[in-house]
């Protein structure tokens, strides 16, 4: 069981490592217009946008049935452990933004649709020329210990980031106090996605409480503008969260406080749900978990639907050594030909995996519908093979996780390569290992996690530039493929970024089959019991939920 | 099992053997524990022609079956018989066992005789040595070693074996001293026989009684060790099918298909009962003392 | 007495030295380097250099390996490198979840073990001997994952009468704390219970047929007064023994129970900190084990040699 | 007149694999008050078990009481089951009984106080206090010094003798009828025997309590006994008082028994007489005459008929002998078992020269060292040997004799170099010996070997018996090849009387007798000139015992073998010997040819010895003045200052007291250390 955890551990990083880079600009220059949802930056966001956000969440709520009960305390149960809680600068993965929006807020957030609205900021304004990025605060906000929440100590807060290196504020040239209310941000070159970066993915800490209490302190508690307020975190055990009384936001949250148990097995976190034991199960993306709960009426699945944080995976060969027998398209071609992807998909994932051939997700509009991908073919695979002087076949590894999905899959792919003459043997490696493959190359096969995203063009440089930092070293860097890439970075408007994007992975899927062959897409999964109302789970954006808002309906 | 023997007259080996193996054979239990572990090393010996299907290949189509006709005791996740992988399990769960037996097994022993023949700081230094490794807990020290040597099948065989050999040493010591002093290995001197001699010839082969009790012991820890190491993660890859591994697979399903961990555990539980009613036996059968009041 | 405590004291502090020699050999043989695990992927050269300086892990072994030992004297264990704190606070607030599993199912397998023992040896060959025997080699033979997840399925999930998982403190609600514990209780008594009985047994059945009981059955005393009074006592000079050897099995036993019922003890530390490489974890927790089982032999001869006058009085 | 005891057709059985062992087949005998019985007979004659299933301390799942009546005080204790509340009552309060085994007898872990109060509470229902004062009186009673402090003393701190006195008291704890002494003394020390027997004799004949005396050595029957049962595969062959049974034995075996026993008193060419053959095997025994197969007397008829019931000997009665022709000892011998005659020439030492001598020790010395403390310092020396010197001439047998702890066993093994010596020198055949190395020593290993006591652990259960005797030719490489060597063990095999076709065995499907002759065989194997035989006899039946001395004899005429023979038993070693040596704590007291030793012993100790030891014969031991010796052997570590016999002789001056006697020759060859003579 234990080698369950570490294969959640090991995708749920991966996720998160993509989205965390997501802002971080590549070496190349970085020109791309504002990403396709934020069409309605150019002019200021009213007042009231904000004000909606928040009626929204409460409008919704009450749909949900019934008046609101307050008081009680969730018991959600997960898998991530994070070390850290309290200092916001230091919580880089972001499956642990689930527990930082109890304690604290961002200035921008979403709405269910995807589109970006204010939080703490009520007003925000990109000015791309100038390459700075204004912020209105919303006014009479405290943090918990009741120092106001102003400009000033939105200042300190983005110089907290800055000093730990973080990816996303590094392309901040500086930040300035207007007045007591508004900041302006001067960044160093323009970047379209640098507004999400700032706005959504920094949490704003006491300053006060900082320097009076000092960092140790602040890694174990918490003193931000959430909801909850952290009363007790051992780490690997348990993370307990209690009533923020000066909240913002009268009447909320309904709930006294939120008790974190964290799973060393996934199999006991599934049974401590059906047995009633926790109340939210968080990150249960594992096929696994979901067939298990399967049938359980009062037990219900949240998934994000407009594609913020969601990803593809798939198996990818390593092709950048001359010896190694993937160097040569045909035998990358003849891999995605010998197996019938189809089959192990649907199978092993009891149909709750969604297949994708490409880069991108179905639904999204990147998704290239005329690609001709691969079907299961497995003499035209021998024929390749044969072609590109392998007739008689040749050994290789599967390196996979130990999730009952992965491990089961690449014994299956095993077998269906051991028809065509390809033996690969089968070899379970921990997490760590797997940062190691995918940061210094690997030869053989490995599973491949790339984030969909909106921005395909940005996602896919991490991978296909040269120095890039996810799975760069382990394949080749074809000099058509690096020419499109620039030109999506450097287009101007929508339509044509999109048909390139199109073109790009019709070059890298159809002719060099460079990622090896794309399986299906991974979407963050949590799950609630029906009586818990309000919670927002994944709705707006795949690793966030509204604690304010939720409440025991029992 | 008792047939007339018409009363012909033994020669003193056969004599000897019939009575060890009346003695040994005694009781009930000890005969269904010797056809258990004949059943099982048939099992892992003739594996490929005993079982109904290959256990590797895998059949989308029906997976997580109950038990049918066609597959007596169902298929796993991945639609492989679960029958002819635990006839498979059967070989490797055995061969742990043997294998990590027999490292524990010699160099235990030699280290025994090693301490308890030549004595004084030998003795202490090797004596402290595998107190040390006592103290540490078998499954710890296995988890260490296991993650120093890497998964697979060889790893796991020496990691055992290292873990059990304390065992042996301090038993063959303790054999080694109060044999040392019987008068036979004093008469071996008197003859003539040089002290490697005597060590050899008289007094090795009277420590091995006890040593292949606990040897027959030992089979069945190392294949429970092993199902231990294999469901913290730390056992034998896949696909080879080992009992451990096909529990903790197992788990995963145990509501809805319980039989996928239920079943590789009954045979654990049999095999490891087996080796221990035997080793009980092997005791009274070798014990001088005990020979003949059954 | 004196002599023989003296003379157990001297190999315990030997073994533990040993033990802290094995430790860190096996701890430098393990492969992965951890702080370029932890750091993650992203992690610039300068930076694992910064934390291996900081983890002293840049020094030649042999200094590394004094430095350390220098530590434990002091009871400074360092800090983990996963878990960012220091491992002796870790330690501390591991240890109760852990001997809250262990104690109660040590002493539970000694009573139950010595009973049924001498139930079995006194009724030799008689059907209630040989039913308990094969119940208790059906004990030592099953692993205790497979009957702790049966537990959990038939009394966690189907009867919901006992938690599945998890370890709530006494302080927080007694209740609670019991519930949580008692099926790892039951999972880990069982195992040792089987052998605790087995070794009861033949040591009873040595005792049974020496002269001294001859003589007191032939003083006229009752059979239960020769048994439970003459018998037993010398009996148990080689079950305390045994119990020597319990201690180091069962806190092995938690590493399994801890994983499968979710509880926060030092073997779910322990298992986490090997997968995650994490030295510092690692090194002390094997270190504190082992010391607590030399102490708990240590411990166990002395109650050894108090209880056999022909080593207390000299 | 009601007897005390009266056991009627005894049958006990015991269920073995093989079938069913009838340990005790229908034997009857009775007891009266304050009488004094001995029960003879070899091991396996059932002896033991019929007392023992008079008050059912058999174990029962093998054994079982299948017939028979035991009338004791009009109850027949039969008809109650072992663990039952009236036979509860009779054990240990009506009849006491003391083992065999001192050292194993005490429960270790309770204090000797709580042992004997134990009973007396239950049996006497006295409570804690009065319990605790009758205990320390019997200890008083028994000779132990100071009892009051030694109650809450353990098991361990006491000597073997001292224990048997202890279990003698709890015995006598709760003032039994009878007494069983199942071979009591065996395990003792002669002069701790004789000490213990008297204290039993006197405590019985004061409190009029019947005691039974288990026993296989006549001598003790000889002194103590009134009424004598003589037992043999698990019948009573012969009963009768004990000079009737002396003086004219009227069953086979009790005649066999009587020639085959060594006494003081008799000729020193008296042939000892074995009874050849091992007893016949118990399990499934059929209906005859069991000890046909060894009777010299038997003829076809006693073949033809059943087994033989107990009649009265013509003329003399409650004399009986259960036999179907009337033999005495004068009956003419039907079956002659070829032994050769013994003629015995004494040496003349006079005569012999320095060559003549094999062995020459001189000052021997062995201490070992003893620490304490914390730095293990050394803080005294055990002197198990302390400065011993004599010569032993070629084919000559020299006695060696002293009780246990006196260091006669550590001589021997330091001769053979088996322990290092602290000083003196040891020089065989010429070459002195004392400080070789293994190496160099191994040439010399080839003329000298040792024959050990137990037969048990001196043969490797493991290894054949023909490879055992092959051993030695083998590792001394006396150039023989394969098959010489293999008709060379035939040889040996033959001559020890053992049958070539036991060659295939392994050692534990030989008897005792049988082994021994197998060590024999293994250590002339090499025809060394040399041999020490340490108690080599000791742990053998009496008629066995006769046949392995006779095969030492023989093969030393033969072979001109020399022997170093060292025993606890006088008899034997004065019927065996040239010249004796007494040894007392590591020292030599007195040192002679046979003949000037027994017939007239000057130290003191030998004298306290030799008056120890009992004489088969009832009539000498009703008539011999003799004064027991008191105290015990004091140990190694406090050895007192002048003359270490001091503490215990009767004429001890201060001179002894201070000054350490040196060993000073009186008469011809006559030596002894005793300031006195």
């Amino acid at each position: 069981m234990r080698k369950k955890v570490i294969a959640i551990l090991l995708t749920v990083t991966m996720t998160a490592a993509m989205l965390a880079g997501c802002g971080n600009s590549g070496s190349s220059s970085d020109s791309s217009t504002e990403p396709v949802q934020e069409e309605n930056t150019e002019e200021p966001a009213t007042e009231e946008d904000s004000a909606t956000a928040e009626e929204a969440e409460t409008a919704e709520s009450e749909a949900g049935g019934g008046e609101i009960k307050t008081g009680g305390t969730l018991r959600v149960g997960t898998v991530q452990s994070p070390s850290v809680v309290g200092f916001t600068p230091e919580v880089t993965n972001n499956s642990f933004i689930q527990y930082l929006r109890c304690a604290y807020e961002s200035l921008l957030y979403y709405d269910e649709a995807g589109n970006i609205v204010g939080q703490l900021a009520s007003e925000w304004e990109a000015d791309a020329d100038a390459a700075t990025l204004t912020f209105k605060l919303v006014d009479g906000v405290n943090f918990a210990d009741g120092t106001p929440f102003n400009a000033e100590a939105v200042k300190w807060n983005i110089e907290q980031y800055i000093e730990t290196g973080r990816s996303e504020t590094n392309n901040i040239d500086s930040v300035e106090v207007v007045d007591d209310s508004t900041v302006t941000v001067k960044l160093k070159e323009w970047n379209s996605s640098s507004l999400e970066m700032i706005g959504f993915f920094i949490y704003y800490m006491s300053p006060t409480t900082f320097d009076e209490k000092g960092i140790e302190w602040m890694r174990a508690n918490s003193c931000g503008t959430g909801p909850f307020v952290v009363s007790g975190f051992d780490q690997g055990v348990s993370i307990k969260y209690t009533k923020n009384e000066n909240y913002r936001v009268e009447g909320q949250p309904y709930l006294d406080g939120i008790d974190y148990t964290i799973f060393g097995d996934s199999t006991t976190l599934t049974n401590a749900l059906k047995a009633g034991e926790v109340d939210v199960l968080t990150y249960g993306n594992d096929c696994d978990i979901m067939k298990d709960l399967e049938g359980i009426t009062n037990i219900i699945t949240e998934k994000n639907s407009n594609g913020l944080g969601v990803e593809s995976v798939g198996i990818i060969p390593s092709s950048a050594e001359e010896s190694d027998p993937f160097y040569d398209a045909k035998v990358r071609q003849a891999l995605c030909y010998a197996v019938d992807w189809d089959q192990i998909v649907t199978a092993l994932s009891y149909g709750y995996y969604e297949r994708t051939n490409q880069w991108a997700a179905p639904g999204a509009a990147t998704y290239n519908t005329d690609l001709k991908g691969y079907s299961y073919d497995p003499e035209k695979a021998k024929a390749l093979l044969a072609e590109a002087g392998y007739a008689d076949g040749f050994d290789t590894v599967i390196y996979s996780a130990s999730t009952g999905f992965q491990q089961n899959a690449a014994t299956a792919i095993s077998a269906s390569l051991a028809e065509v003459g390809i033996n690969a043997s089968v070899e379970i490696i921990d997490g760590a290992k797997g940062n190691d493959m995918m940061a210094n190359g690997w030869s053989g096969l490995y599973w491949h996690y790339a984030s969909v995203g909106p921005d395909l063009g940005l996602y896919m440089g991490r991978h296909l530039d040269v120095n890039g930092a996810y799975y760069a070293k382990g394949i080749q860097h074809p000099q058509d493929c690096l020419d499109l890439l620039n030109e999506i970075r450097a287009a101007k408007d929508e339509t044509t970024k999109v048909d390139l994007e199109w073109q790009l992975q019709e070059k890298i899927y159809d002719e060099y089959a460079l990622f090896g062959m794309p399986l299906y897409v991974n979407a963050p999964v949590h799950m609630r019991y029906d009586y818990v109302e309000g919670a927002q789970l994944a709705k707006v954006h795949a690793v966030t939920w509204s604690p304010a808002t939720t409440w025991l309906n029992k | 099992m008792k047939k007339e023997k018409e009363a012909k007259v033994l020669t003193p080996a056969q004599e000897r053997r019939k009575q060890f193996l009346d003695t040994f054979f005694a009781t009930i239990p000890v005969r269904i524990g010797f056809g258990i572990i004949a059943v099982m090393i048939v099992c892992a010996v003739f594996a490929p022609l005993v079982a109904p299907y290959d256990p590797y290949t895998q059949d989308l189509t029906n997976m997580l079956q109950g038990m049918s006709g066609a597959h007596f005791f169902g298929t796993d996740a991945l639609g492989r018989d679960l029958l002819s992988r635990i006839i498979y399990g059967a070989r490797a769960s055995l061969s742990v066992g043997l294998v990590s037996t027999l490292i524990a097994g010699s160099v235990g022993i030699a280290l025994g005789l090693m301490a308890g023949y030549l004595g004084k700081w030998i003795d202490a230094v090797i004596m402290r040595v595998m107190d040390a490794m006592m103290s540490i807990p078998v499954v710890i020290l296995a988890l260490f070693i296991g993650s120093i040597l890497g998964k697979g099948l060889g790893n796991i065989m020496l990691c055992i074996g290292i873990v059990m050999m304390p065992g042996y040493a301090r038993m063959t010591r303790g054999q080694v001293l109060s044999v040392k002093q019987l008068d036979y290995v004093t008469a071996g001197k008197i003859s003539g026989a040089t002290r490697m001699k005597n060590a050899v010839k008289h007094i090795l082969p009277n420590c091995i009684a006890p040593n292949l009790v606990l040897a027959t012991m030992n089979l069945g820890t190392a294949i429970l060790t092993e199902a231990g190491l294999s469901y913290l993660g730390m056992g034998i890859n896949p696909p080879t099918a080992s009992w451990g591994a096909m529990v903790s697979d197992g788990y995963r399903y145990l509501q809805e298909y319980p039989h996928i961990a239920i079943i590789p555990g009954i045979f654990i539980i049999l095999t490891v009962w087996a080796f221990n009613v035997c080793g009980d036996a092997l005791r009274d059968a070798t014990d001088p003392r005990l020979r003949g009041t059954r | 007495m004196g002599k023989y405590v003296f003379k157990r004291l001297g190999q315990s502090l030997i073994v533990v030295f040993i033990v802290t020699v094995i430790v860190f050999g096996l701890m430098h043989l393990l492969p992965g380097d951890p702080i370029q695990i932890y750091l993650g992927d992203t992690a610039t050269e300068e930076q694992i250099a910064y934390y291996t300086k900081q983890f002293g892990l840049d020094q030649p072994l042999p200094v590394q390996y004094i430095r350390w030992i220098g530590g434990l004297f002091k009871g400074e264990m360092g800090r983990s490198i996963t878990y960012s704190i220091d491992v002796k606070e870790l330690l501390l607030r591991r240890v109760a979840s852990t001997l809250s599993v262990t104690f109660p199912a040590f002493v539970l397998a000694l009573l139950i073990g010595i009973c049924l023992g001498v139930i079995t040896s006194t009724h030799r060959g008689r059907t209630l001997d040989s039913l308990l025997t094969s119940i208790a080699n059906v004990g030592i033979a099953t692993p205790a994952f497979w009957i702790g997840m049966i537990l959990v399925y038939i009394f966690g999930l189907k009867l919901k009468w006992l938690p599945v998982q998890g370890y709530v403190p006494f302080s927080e609600s007694p209740s609670d704390y019991i519930k949580c514990l008692v099926m790892p209780v039951i999972v880990l008594t069982l195992g040792h219970l089987s052998s605790n009985t087995r070794q009861t047994r033949s040591s009873m059945l040595e005792v049974i047929s020496q002269d001294y009981i001859r003589t007191a059955r032939s003083k006229g005393l009752s059979e239960k007064t020769v048994v439970y009074k003459h018998a037993l006592r010398n009996a148990l000079i080689p079950i305390v023994t045994m119990m020597g050897g319990a201690v180091g099995a069962l806190l092995g036993g938690t590493v399994v129970i801890e994983n499968l019922f979710n509880i926060p003890g030092v073997g779910a530390l322990m298992l986490t900190a090997i997968i995650n490489k994490d030295y510092m974890v690692v090194q002390n927790v094997t270190f504190v084990i082992a010391v607590a089982v030399v102490i708990c032999n240590l411990l166990i001869d002395i109650l050894y040699g108090y209880i056999d006058p022909r080593i207390r009085v000299e | 007149m009601e007897h005390l005891i009266e056991v009627k057709n005894l049958h006990t059985e015991f269920k073995q694999s093989k079938g069913i062992l009838k340990a005790v087949n229908g034997v009857s005998y009775y007891l009266d008050p304050g009488e004094i019985v001995a029960f003879v007979g070899e091991s396996g004659s059932g002896k033991s078990v019929t007392q023992y299933s008079g008050v059912q301390l058999i174990a029962s799942p093998p054994g079982k009481i299948t017939e028979g009546e035991i009338w004791f005080e009009g109850q027949n204790l039969l008809s109650y089951g072992s663990n039952s509340e009236e036979l509860r009552k009779i054990r240990g309060g009506k009849i006491g009984i003391v083992f065999q085994e001192p050292m194993t007898s005490l429960n270790p872990v309770m204090t000797i106080g709580n042992q004997l109060t134990e009973s007396v509470m239950l049996h006497l229902h006295m409570t804690k206090a009065q319990a605790r004062e009758r205990a320390t009186e019997l200890l008083k009673k028994v000779g132990i010094p100071d009892p009051e402090s030694r109650l809450n003393a353990y098991p361990h701190q006491f000597s073997g003798g001292m224990r048997q006195r202890i279990v003698i008291a709890m015995a006598l704890s709760c003032n039994p009828k009878l007494l069983i002494a199942d071979e009591a003394t065996t395990a003792l020390d002669v002069t701790t025997q004789a000490q213990i027997l008297d204290l039993m004799q006197d405590i019985v004949r004061e409190s009029n309590t019947a005691m039974v005396l288990v026993t296989h050595n006549l001598s003790i029957v000889a002194r103590y006994a009134q009424r004598v049962y003589v037992m043999y595969a698990g019948e009573i062959v012969e009963h009768g008082t004990t000079e009737e049974i002396f003086k004219n034995p009227h069953h086979p075996y009790t005649i066999g028994l009587m020639n085959a026993v060594p006494g003081l008193n008799d000729q020193k060419d008296r042939k000892l007489i074995p009874i050849t053959g091992f007893v016949t095997n118990l399990v499934n025994r059929k209906d005859e005459c069991a000890f046909m197969n060894r009777c010299p007397y038997a003829t076809k008829e006693c073949a033809s008929c059943t087994t033989p019931q107990l009649k009265a000997v013509p003329g003399e009665e409650d004399h009986f002998a259960a036999c179907h022709r009337t033999v005495t000892k004068e009956t003419k011998v039907e079956k002659v078992f070829d032994v050769a005659d013994r003629t015995y020439v004494a040496k003349d030492y006079g005569k012999m020269a320095e060559t003549d001598k094999i062995l020459k020790v001189e000052d021997l010395k062995v201490y070992f060292p003893v620490y304490k403390g914390l730095m293990r310092k050394k803080i005294a020396d055990v002197k198990a040997v302390d400065g011993i010197t004599f010569d032993i001439y070629k084919g000559e047998t020299f006695g060696l004799v002293g009780e246990s702890g006196c260091g006669k066993s550590t001589v021997a093994r330091t001769i053979l170099r088996l322990n290092n010596s602290t000083g003196g020198k040891i020089t065989f055949n010429g070459t002195d010996i004392t400080h070789l190395d293994d190496v160099k020593m191994r040439e010399h290993r080839r003329n000298m070997s040792m024959i050990f006591q137990d037969p048990y652990g001196s043969l490797d259960p493991r290894q054949r018996a023909g490879d055992i005797v092959k051993e030695p030719m083998k590792n001394f490489k006396i150039g023989l090849s394969e098959e010489e060597m293999d008709k060379r063990v035939d040889e040996l095999f033959a001559l020890v009387g053992l049958d070539p076709a036991y060659r295939e065995r392994v050692p534990h499907e030989f008897s005792g007798g049988q082994r021994q002759r197998l060590v024999i065989a293994r250590a002339i194997s090499t025809n060394p000139s040399f041999i020490v035989c340490d108690e080599a006899i000791s742990a053998l039946d009496v008629s066995i015992q006769a046949q392995v001395i006779n095969l030492l004899e023989e093969l030393q005429q033969k072979l001109g073998l020399t022997y170093l023979f060292i025993a606890h038993d006088l008899s034997v070693v004065r019927h065996i010997s040239d010249r004796v040596a007494v040894m007392y704590l590591g020292q030599m007291v007195e040192f002679a040819d046979w003949d000037s030793l027994y017939s007239n012993p000057l130290h003191p100790y030998t004298k306290s010895l030799l008056e120890a030891v009992p004489v088969p014969d009832p009539f000498t031991e009703k008539t011999r003045e003799r004064q027991i010796v008191q105290g015990e052997v004091p140990s190694p570590m406090q050895r007192p200052a002048g003359c270490a016999f001091s503490t215990r002789c009767p004429h001890a001056t201060d001179r002894c007291r201070t000054q350490m006697p040196v060993l000073k020759e009186r008469t011809d060859g006559h030596k002894v250390a005793c300031h006195m003579i």
